[in-house]
């Protein structure tokens, strides 16, 4: 038995290919947990950062600087009422949410955290992701349905219009990832790293694939693998229902669009659901375009210093985490009120600054590095999400029709044809 | 443009007066659609700017209903006022202006005067079943409709 | 659609017809008037067409609670799918009555009511009916009262304008400027505050004049204000003026034609931004603004574009026309000689003023007494939102929003 | 980059997953014609096309799934909720079901049944490997290949068939482009 779980760590996949049962579940709980935390901090910063663009201060009484805000609002939303309207399709009604978490917490399995850190990798796993985060759409679809009620009935057939008609553009920008994979830019069946002309739908063969030829996919034929990273950037916003493309539930239309008779633990559902599919979407763009789980730059500054360097980063980052609630703490009002949350403040602030400490050791330093760089892309990601909330109008419905069709497909089309003929011509 | 319309109608114009540099002419109600009409067409009074009444219960015709016009062209005001006893009704102005839609309702809702040939004529502040018009001086200011507050919001309320 | 066209019939499907009808409908060149003869403001809500796939036309009650309706507004859309067949609004859920009330009030009484019924510009209608009142009484307020008025009645236009774009981009979606406006409207309302102790119903003016003396560094505070405020309205537009997303949803949206924002009897911004250079300030001067110099920004389509960059125009315009007055604010009396009780002689006057959202007018009637016989408020608020009707038809429910927004419609007076 | 299996990499539980894959789509199956509100039997629908893919993965078939639940779970079924959400749910429900059509789909269903049957019987010579080659790896290019070599005239014309498709809806849904 002991054997079984030891034997894992000497091998040099992950879980799933490794066919070992305990770690798989071991993962499983590790991501879905991290993401179900990663939701909620989101959250917190969402509410911060937008406070913060929109001169405000945003949550301040829960907790030092509102740190506790998600806790509160988690057990507050637990324990409200869950209210089912009484003509409400009361299975589909109660359903509904579970499709969409299902759907987003299921993306996770292929999504590679570094070379060994996914559940799973499956051969076709960017098929596999976007198959499965498109079936959040039947979710949002049941939600509108069951509610019986206009309003959510409107924001539904919207919003799955909508996240059909992006599918297909999204689709396009990563097929001409995916073909990216097997161009090396000599030739159809280029020599230079490993494998031969055939391409990979695998998400660690994809980053790797970039790896071995030495370019972010970002960066490869200039600019078409900017234009296609373009495209999935702005379909994958209108995908997850976030603001400029919020019209399924364009509050000021549609009160809250699908979700309008859902409240407490069920809303909750849809929201940990929606910004579960934000991190998953993001996953992709980092994987299939920005390098995945490696450093910058992995093949130019190599050598011993500059590995050592970049393993200092996930330390660093945190440690600066903690400066910053020391300065924080610093600038507390200096009053017997404000004890106890300068207390938190500083303990929040020990405890970043010892993770920070513990990342500095060299095991942990050399096992972490490649989740740290990954997450800090996505973080790079969700950061955009927040500032487009912040800085964009709402399209109209016709409007967003037009960009998925008239623009940004005709668009994914054409990068898809030219990365092709590049690929074989050059 | 007095002089001329006077001529026109003749006994119509009753009456045509400038008081505190504000021009206003009271005329018969039988001619008033007319009226208004030339005046938009010819006179270019193409803007009403509000049709109201007053109530003066102790008068035989008991209504004042007022139209304030004002041109662009001209940049000029006028008031038309006619006389109307309760119960008469009014040529509607609304094929004439199509904002006398809404402010006709009102004046139907607080004077309960009625208008020929408004295309809605309902209340329009008020709920549809209220009883009584508001704006009359024998409605009292603390006076409502109790029956219809008992019905539609369950509450006892009023003297 | 000529019936005379072959195969028109064979399609009982009436879904595609009504598009290509209202799609022409709202073409802004086409210059045919929109507004029914007779014109129709309400739905025929009892026959439900028949349309695609079996399924009724929804008619859908948008309000009397809804976030973007700006109040208790309750509008009654017919919708095919997204598009809307027809609107009918429901009005009165504020109704206080404050014309009956006027009829039981002395005149002095009754001046506070005024501020309760377009509560984000109480000042401008103070000022009108202030005025209005003065004319019944055949006096006039001395040129230091005018000037202060002038300056509050401006101010207030921009806390008004300020209010209604905040609003007006978080209904299109954009949340930002809503906090940037009323960061800086709290400037304007502090003024207010220094000088009447109010910030929202301020009651400024008295018939006849004003009741306050300026405090102590009114100006220096306006002249801060005035400094303080024009990188601001620049802020705004940056975020909106040319942001793409809100080009599309403003541009072609909501158009109301010169011929029809006339019928309708539109008003303010509105009815300048489909192009008619109208504004009471420059074509009836009141209070003291024949003496100051500005400009009537105008638009070109009549669109809800157009109605944002008049009114953003505006705000810049009011900000000179407050320097001028700030700059040359005579010294003087502030109130003229008013009799204690104010018995205005038998007759009956119109006074409107421009107020921030059209022409705001009383009709007042003195029987002779202290308590006015009869006002009539003529609120622009009220026949601005009877256009609502023609500026979206065939349009999308978003553009309802959008069209709600861009009437810069205040319940309480739409109600009174 | 054909893989070989490890002793470590064995499938688990085999038996297990594909009784409970296969119970799980034929009792979807049931239900899919079984309930009178529309959105339930496509709510089954999709249970079962998932069911499914469940099974193409157990025959390392893994492209097959994924396509499964892209295009049966993901697209096609949220148009047909599409469709069924704006028909009138209640004049369906209160409709009698199969009225006259319960003959012709017992003789379907005998038919059917008598397929099978033949098939168990027949069993082992129609199908002569007990278990697909476990060709996980290269599946999918090899998928590609096929398509793209042998049967490519095929692949051609079906996708001009779609286009044929598609062109007609747009004629149909509309009068005049």
């Amino acid at each position: 038995m002991l054997n079984y779980i030891t034997s894992y760590l000497r091998s040099n996949t992950t879980p799933g290919q490794a066919g070992n049962v305990f770690w798989a579940f071991v993962y499983i709980m590790v991501v879905f947990g991290g993401v179900s935390v990663a939701v909620m901090a989101m959250n917190w910063l969402e509410r911060k950062a937008l406070a913060h663009f929109q001169i405000r201060l945003g949550p301040m009484r829960v907790g030092p600087h509102g740190l506790l805000q998600p806790i509160a609002d988690a057990i507050k939303l637990m324990t409200k009422e869950d209210i089912i309207p009484a003509e409400a399709d009361k299975f589909v009604f109660w359903i509904a949410p579970l499709i969409i978490l299902c759907a987003s917490f299921a993306v996770y399995i292929v999504v590679p955290f570094g070379p060994t850190h996914a559940i799973t990798d499956l051969n076709i796993g960017i098929l596999f992701m976007l198959g499965v985060s498109s079936l959040s759409v039947l979710g949002v679809v049941m939600a509108g349905w069951a509610s019986n009620s206009h309003y959510p009935l409107i924001g539904a057939l919207r919003s799955s219009a909508q996240m059909v008609s992006y599918e297909v553009a999204m689709g396009m920008a990563v097929v001409s990832a995916v073909l990216m994979t097997s161009l090396h830019g000599l030739g159809p069946y280029g020599v230079g790293a490993g494998t031969s002309g055939t391409g990979t739908l695998s998400m660690i063969g994809i980053v790797q694939a970039q790896q071995e030829q030495h370019v972010w996919f970002l960066f490869k034929f200039f600019p078409l693998g900017f234009i296609a990273f373009g495209i999935f950037a702005i379909a994958m916003v209108a995908e997850t229902n976030r603001a400029p493309f919020d019209l399924p539930e364009a509050e000021s239309e549609l009160t809250a669009g699908f979700h309008t008779e859902y409240s407490g633990l069920r809303w909750s559902l849809f929201m940990l659901g929606e910004y579960a599919a934000m991190i998953a979407v993001s996953s992709i763009a980092v994987t299939l375009w920005l390098g995945g789980w490696f450093r910058p730059f992995p093949n130019t500054l190599t050598g011993e210093t500059w590995d050592l360097v970049f393993s200092l980063f996930p330390g660093l980052s945190f440690l600066a985490l903690a400066v910053i609630a020391f300065v924080g703490v610093r600038r507390m009002p200096k009053h017997p009120y404000f004890r106890v949350q300068t207390i938190g403040l500083a303990g929040f602030g020990a405890v970043l600054a010892l993770i920070g400490l513990i990342l500095f050791a060299p095991p942990v330093r050399d096992r972490v590095q490649d989740i740290f760089w990954f997450v800090a892309k996505v973080a790079g990601f969700m950061y955009l999400y927040i500032w487009y909330r912040a800085t964009f109008p709402r399209y109209r419905f016709d409007q967003l029709m037009k960009v998925g069709w008239k623009v940004l497909l005709p668009i994914g089309i054409g990068v898809l044809i030219l990365t092709a003929i590049l690929g074989v011509v050059l | 443009m007095v002089s001329k319309l006077n001529g026109q109608y003749g006994s119509g114009i009753r009456e045509a007066s400038t008081y505190l540099g504000q021009n206003y002419m009271v005329v018969e109600p039988s001619v008033v659609s007319e009226l208004l009409q030339i005046l938009r067409d010819r006179e270019q009074f193409d803007y009403c700017v509000d049709i109201t009444a007053v109530h003066y219960p102790e008068r035989e015709k008991q209504f004042d209903l007022l139209w304030i016009l004002y041109s662009f062209p001209r940049n000029e005001r006028i008031r038309v006022k006619i006389m109307i006893a309760d119960g008469e009704s009014v040529p509607s102005a609304v094929s004439i202006w199509a904002t006398a839609n809404w402010l006709e309702r009102e004046v139907y809702d607080m004077f309960g005067i009625r208008f020929d040939g408004h295309p809605d004529l309902k209340r329009i502040l008020l709920p549809d079943g209220w009883k009584g018009h508001p704006l009359r001086k024998d409605y009292g200011i603390i006076q409502q409709d109790q029956e219809w507050v008992q019905a539609n919001l369950g509450i006892e309320s009023g003297p | 659609m000529g019936a005379g066209q072959p195969g028109d019939r064979e399609w009982p499907i009436t879904m595609t017809d009504r598009t290509m009808i209202d799609s022409k409908a709202i073409d802004p060149k086409t210059t045919a008037s929109k507004v029914a003869d007779p014109y129709l403001s309400h739905l025929e809500l009892d026959q439900p067409d028949k349309t695609f796939l079996d399924s009724n036309e929804l008619v859908i009650n948008m309000g009397p609670q809804h976030p973007a309706t700006h109040g208790v507004l309750r509008v009654i859309l017919k919708l095919d799918g997204e598009k809307v067949l027809g609107t009918e609004c429901v009005i009165g859920y504020l109704h206080r009555g404050v014309e009956k009330i006027a009829e039981n009030r002395t005149y002095t009484m009754f001046n506070p009511y005024v501020d309760r019924m377009d509560y984000v510009a109480a000042v401008s209608n103070g000022l009108g009916y202030c005025e209005a009142v003065e004319k019944l009484l055949n006096i006039e307020a001395p040129p230091r009262a005018k000037y202060i008025r002038v300056i509050l009645t401006e101010l207030n236009r921009m806390a008004s304008h300020q209010l209604w774009l905040g609003t007006h981009a978080l209904d299109i979606g954009a949340m930002t400027p809503l906090f940037y406006t009323f960061r800086d409207r709290e400037e304007i309302l502090k003024i207010f505050e220094k000088y009447c102790g109010a910030r929202l119903t301020t009651h400024a003016f008295r018939i006849g004049g004003c009741q306050y003396e300026t405090y102590e560094g009114f100006e220096r505070d306006v002249t801060k204000f005035l400094d303080f405020v024009p990188p601001k309205i620049d802020e705004y537009e940056e975020l909106l003026t040319s942001n793409r997303i809100w080009l599309e949803r403003t541009k072609n949206v909501g158009v109301i034609s010169r011929a029809d924002a006339i019928a309708l009897g539109v008003t303010g911004p509105v009815l300048r931004a489909s192009g008619v250079k109208w504004d009471l300030r420059k074509a009836q001067p009141y209070a003291a603004y024949s003496d100051f110099d500005f400009e009537i920004p105008i638009g070109a389509n009549g669109d809800t574009y157009d109605r944002y960059t008049v009114r953003m125009e505006e705000m810049r315009q009011s900000l000179r026309i407050i320097r001028q007055a700030v700059e040359r604010i005579p010294e003087g009396p502030i109130m003229a000689k008013v009799p204690k009780v104010m018995k205005p002689p038998v007759g009956e006057v119109y006074h409107s003023i421009e107020a921030p959202k059209g022409e705001l007018g009383y009709f007042i009637v003195s029987d002779g007494s202290t308590q006015p016989y009869r006002v009539r408020v003529r609120p622009p608020s009220f026949v601005n939102l009877q256009a609502l009707d023609v500026m979206v038809r065939g349009a999308l429910v978003a553009d309802v929003i959008a069209v709600i927004g861009t009437l810069d419609i205040v319940l309480g007076e739409v109600d009174r | 980059m054909p893989q070989v299996i490890q002793p470590g990499m064995q499938p688990v539980a085999t038996t297990f997953f594909f009784y409970f894959l296969a119970g799980l789509t034929l009792l979807s199956g049931v239900f899919v014609i079984t309930r009178k509100n529309p959105v339930h039997s496509a709510l089954a629908l999709i249970f079962g096309l998932l069911a499914q893919a469940g099974l193409y993965l157990m025959l390392y078939a893994p492209f097959v799934a994924g396509v499964q639940i892209i295009l049966y779970a993901g697209g096609i079924m949220v148009l047909f909720l599409f469709v069924i959400m704006l028909v009138n749910i209640e004049r369906s429900q209160r409709e009698e079901q199969f009225n006259k059509q319960w003959l012709v789909g017992l003789l379907a269903a005998i038919a059917l049944g008598g397929l099978f049957v033949m098939v168990y019987v027949k069993g082992k010579a129609l199908f002569p490997y007990p278990i697909a080659q476990p060709l996980e790896n290269s599946n999918t290019q090899q998928i590609g290949v096929m398509l793209y070599g042998q049967y490519m005239f095929a692949f051609e014309i079906a996708s001009l068939l779609l286009l044929v498709a598609i062109i007609g809806a747009v004629v149909m849904a509309k009068k005049r482009i």
